[in-house]
């Protein structure tokens, strides 16, 4: 990677972490469907191919062998990478990353490990409608033996990465589409450890706790807040297993009020399941708490449906106004 | 419902004007597609596309051998098999252009159109899933003694896939009557269909016993010949029928697509064998249509496309206020 | 079904569902692996095929496609019900129940309905392994469109699966193993509705939430209880989506504490989940919460490991009395 | 490790000594069953159980074929497939006594033991499971230039399902050193293989162009041949290769399988071809050895089994205190 204190694109900051690792350790290989040659539908991966020959290779479209042949490389001494192209796909995966990869270290009483990580694209607010757009993390998170990381800049997707390719065991590493295009700070660091919440943003009326692209709208509304008097802190969950519970809840004991965002679903979705752990561990230190998330439907197409359908920082701001009781204030002009 | 019955109105043995409505539907998709097309570069049609083009006798033909009650399972590149159906090309249109007007009010956009009206069943945005809910839906048929086929259309790569192999070997275990589609346009995006598939794709179906036949998927009238044969060997019980129509694409994979992985000179040879090219040849040969005709209806089809698209972004996007849904 | 009051099997009440559902109603259709001749590997529909003929099928190995085979015909006028023998092969079905079924109804923009019904074996405490004990509920519970039910008791199964049938969408029906064996009085009613959680227990002092076997541990747990001194109150979610909230707050309300009960993990689990949306709506009702839950692995084997690692009667009143303080009252002989 | 040196010592040319191991081996995995189901019966064995009887010759067949290093995917009907590729009986048994000191520490049990030493990379409760990781191992081992090669047994009725499928297509596509070894025995639990498989198995490989044979998968010598054939293409770079060894279980699928549904007299005539007989035979007429010495193999096996079984029960359970297990 640029070694200067550049920006770098998100996209470019996957394809490095890729690249540094392959480089480091020879067993790191990569495939998936048209990754290869093409470079990837979302342009992540050109060049690896060619850099890395054999080691990058194009698939069929086949989810499943293709998540079980990276759990049969991983238990058999190579550290494959593969990639979903959108993680709606990842349910055609799933019998094996859940029933092989994410069992293996423990049902082989840890006779060894399964070190495989699965690339996926996620994420709405691009329209492309219900099947395109999930969120898996739903699906997913519910997994023991199965680590699921989703990076908000990039810079911690490259430090992420690299330290998901380096674990023993599987990890969906999960890149939200909207997040492609944006350029942040290069990492200062080689790997971030996975299972260690940033608290990204201090402030002390409320903890907005958001992961991926929600970290980026919690931070947008902090400065909205801010201006309205409001010291919002800003947790960066970055990954959901290992869940950091302490750095949420060390928040939540200096702020008292948490609000949880997700792009997903309250019901089944982890922004109510944290809820849930910190009201049984910390209950006596909020004085409010509640979840951002969508309504309990697919993901509509069009702009107008989708634009409602997905949390922005207008709402994050709204609904924090309107619990803190600023919206009354401002209405009684107070 | 004009269109529907238009579709299918061609019936097994045509005459001029069967002929004509033929070629009218191709030239309907290449010039819906084209006007997709501007109209994603304007902004107006959101997310991505999967564009038919170069592929019309393939969904022409095989439809215009279906009759009412027929279902059809499409894929994410569905428009032409939604209008070779008889999808009323306004509401699909305007489900491209987010409208509530659209086929599915907006919500399911290029992808993944369903128009339960015209028998359509959906269009399936996972690749694969085509294959799967039309053998469902052609066990529904045999159940319910109707006497009507299923029919899936799928793509060359997509026969790599779990649905393809279980859903075969289900229907013709349980000898359901459906068609399985296979649209050869020789690549599974970027790759050459031979670099990710072993073997030939008609083997496959061929080593389950499985009716099977290969098709010039550019000749909508050897298209219309070969569904024949496979939409009565499904009907009368004999089980599933599979027919591969080779073809090709002309325009990108999806939206974003500057197709480098063609081999040189190969989109040139097939477009001299454009499905339109050849479908007029064979117009003016075999039913003595004269040219101006036929040029006559490329311009009603133009102007209606205008129409279509002018219609289309005068009508209302959908109320964010409805964004829930009610789950029954 | 009889009409007596006597009492019938878990796995009786949910064949009689089934064969009454067929008999009422000729669209119904069953389907799986070894349901029809040989009945079931759980013996659960015997006599179905010998009554209804082809409507009772054998399928093949084939978990996606007899999925989808059933989206594609619920979308095309039959209602099938299909089995997928262990809930841990549900992962190979996952794209078509997901993608497909609960996406229709929405993205169709209601055209049309997609009635089917996927009736799984769930559930560790019979020595099985990793990958035939699996609660799926995790995966499935943050589908919107996909109604998840599990019922605790041979009337509820009976009643709940006469409802799941004739439900206008896709219904994933989960039936714990070790309740198969299980005899209760049959049901008073034909159906019941899907969504309403039952009180099937009243008490004062705390609330037991739980669904499927757990409900029965939390009444185990909540008989004991009584002998100590403490009222619970157990509630039976017997769906988690629809996921009636009101009932649980409304009982919370009441005891102002609450433990929800889990056969699965913590961290992505239904418990914790439905502790967050109770906490984000009742906070100020709430004295105590928390949740009882697998520990964060695969599901072992052995006896010793399997015992220790499912929640059960024992640790629930452990965990009250200890929570309440009983525990401390008891050791200081207060 | 003495026991896995043994299992494929015989090579690929064998002396009387190494018949005799074969035969010892098969007689091991009888006896094993027998005793794993005698001591379900008891109470001592868990959940369920898949036994091998009357597979016997398959699985030490093709095993005694490989090489150190060669990796193997067995199934839930997969204490065979492990003994015949050498792990441990002790280890084996006392995992399904559900002991501290099984070949998983009794996290595992009777369907998913994986003894990595041993070269098992798994044994897959899930039905396909096995074709997939074995197809990844091969990706690893032809990546590294190992020269070994990856085997995965399955059944017949697993010839239905995604992985099998997918795998295949994949292996052949990458020409990766695999052997897919499918073990017929006429049933996919009591469903006869006919009822739910459309065309021969066979054909299906070869439909893909991957080297196929079947064998008779109860006479061990035959096995070996064929399964010599197909580790040696798979191990020359030229791709998978696809065993289908043709076989029949004496025992229920499961632990509780009343067999119904077996043709009359089925059973018998399979039994007058079971892999010991078979094998008496062989070893009496090919190498001479006399029935005194076999029924000395027998009678030594019935004897280490009783010692094991009575070492396992001797053994400790896990203590529940370490139920968590760390994730690395
Ligand atoms: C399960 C799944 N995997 C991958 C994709 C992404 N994808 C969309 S189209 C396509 C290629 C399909 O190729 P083919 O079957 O030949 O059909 P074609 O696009 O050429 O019509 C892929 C990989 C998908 N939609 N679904
Ligand atoms: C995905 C999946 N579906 C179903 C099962 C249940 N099951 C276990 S064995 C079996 C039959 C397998 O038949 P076959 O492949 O012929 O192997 P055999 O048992 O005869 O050795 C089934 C259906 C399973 N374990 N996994
Ligand atoms: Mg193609
Ligand atoms: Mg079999």
């Amino acid at each position: 990677m640029p070694e200067d204190n550049e920006t770098i694109e998100y996209r470019v900051a996957i394809r490095e972490a890729i690249g540094d690792e392959m480089d480091r350790d020879e067993s790191v290989v990569f495939f998936g469907e048209d990754v290869a040659i093409a470079g990837g539908v979302f342009a992540v991966t050109p060049g690896l191919h060619e850099r890395f020959g054999e080691r990058v290779i194009d698939t069929p479209i086949s989810e499943l062998a293709m998540s079980a042949g990276a759990f049969g490389a991983a238990v058999n001494g190579l550290r494959p990478i593969f990639e979903i192209m959108f993680a709606d796909f990842l349910l055609l995966s799933m019998d094996s990353l859940v029933n092989q990869a994410a069992k293996y270290w423990y049902v082989s009483n840890e006779q060894a490990p399964c070190p495989l990580v699965v690339r996926s694209a996620m994420g709405a607010g691009g329209n492309f409608g219900a099947m395109h757009s999930q969120s898996p993390i739903p699906w997913l998170q519910g997994v023991p033996g199965l680590k699921v990381v989703a990076p908000a800049t990039a810079g911690d997707a490259y430090a992420l990465l690299r330290q998901s390719i380096r674990d023993e065991n599987p990890v969906a590493f999960l890149e939200h589409k909207r997040l492609y295009s944006v350029k942040d700070p290069v990492s200062e660091v080689e790997t971030l450890p996975l299972g260690e919440a940033a608290v990204v943003r201090e402030g002390a009326d409320v903890t907005l706790v958001s992961i991926s692209k929600g970290v980026r709208d919690c931070l947008r509304a902090a400065d909205e807040l801010a201006e309205k008097g409001v010291g919002a802190e800003v947790v960066d969950l970055r990954s959901l297993r290992p869940l950091d519970t302490e750095t949420v809840l060390a928040s939540v004991a200096k702020t008292n009020r948490v609000v949880m965002v997700e792009e997903g679903p309250l019901v089944g979705g982890w922004a109510a399941n944290l809820l849930g752990i910190v009201a049984a561990e910390g209950l006596h230190d909020l004085d409010d708490a509640w979840v951002i998330a969508c309504p309990e439907t697919p993901i509509p197409y069009t702009p107008t449906l989708e634009d409602a359908f997905l949390p922005d920082e207008g709402r994050i701001v709204h609904e924090v106004e309107t619990r803190l009781g600023l919206r009354a204030e401002i209405a009684t002009g107070a | 419902m004009a269109e529907k019955t238009q579709a299918k109105a061609a019936g097994a043995e045509i005459d001029a004007a069967g002929a004509r409505d033929l070629y009218r539907r191709m030239r309907l998709i290449r010039t819906f597609e084209d006007t997709v097309q501007s109209q994603f570069q304007k902004g107006n049609v959101h997310g991505t596309t999967h564009l038919y083009s170069g592929q019309e006798a393939s969904g022409v033909g095989v439809c215009s051998m279906l009759r009412d009650g027929d279902k059809v399972a499409g894929t994410y590149r569905g428009h032409g098999h939604s209008i070779a159906l008889g999808v009323d090309p306004q509401k699909l249109m305007d489900e491209m252009l987010g409208r509530e007007t659209g086929a599915c009010g907006g919500r399911a956009g290029s992808m993944n159109v369903v128009d339960v009206e015209a028998d359509l069943i959906g269009c399936f945005g996972i690749v694969g899933g085509s294959i799967g809910a039309a053998t469902g839906a052609a066990l529904a048929e045999k159940l319910r003694r109707t006497g009507n086929v299923a029919v899936a259309f799928f793509g060359d790569g997509t026969s790599n896939q779990a649905y393809f192999h279980e859903s075969l070997n289900w229907a013709q275990i349980e000898k359901l009557p459906v068609i399985f589609v296979c649209e050869n346009n020789l690549y599974m995006e970027f790759t050459p269909i031979e670099n990710v598939t072993a073997g030939a794709i008609g083997s496959r179906p061929q080593a389950m016993g499985i009716h099977y036949r290969q098709v010039d998927g550019n000749d909508v009238f050897a298209v219309r010949e070969a569904a024949g044969e496979a939409i009565e060997h499904a009907r009368s019980g004999a089980g599933p029928a599979f027919l591969e129509t080779m073809t090709y694409r002309f325009v990108g994979h999806s939206r974003s697509d500057p197709g480098k992985y063609r081999k040189p000179g190969e989109l040139d040879e097939w477009k001299k064998r454009d499905p339109l090219v050849l479908g007029r040849k064979a117009l003016e040969e075999r039913y003595g249509l004269d040219p101006e005709r036929l040029d006559q209806i490329d311009a009603e089809v133009a102007k209606q496309l205008e129409e279509i698209v002018e219609r289309g972004l005068a009508a209302p996007f959908p109320d964010p206020a409805n964004v829930g849904g009610e789950f029954k």
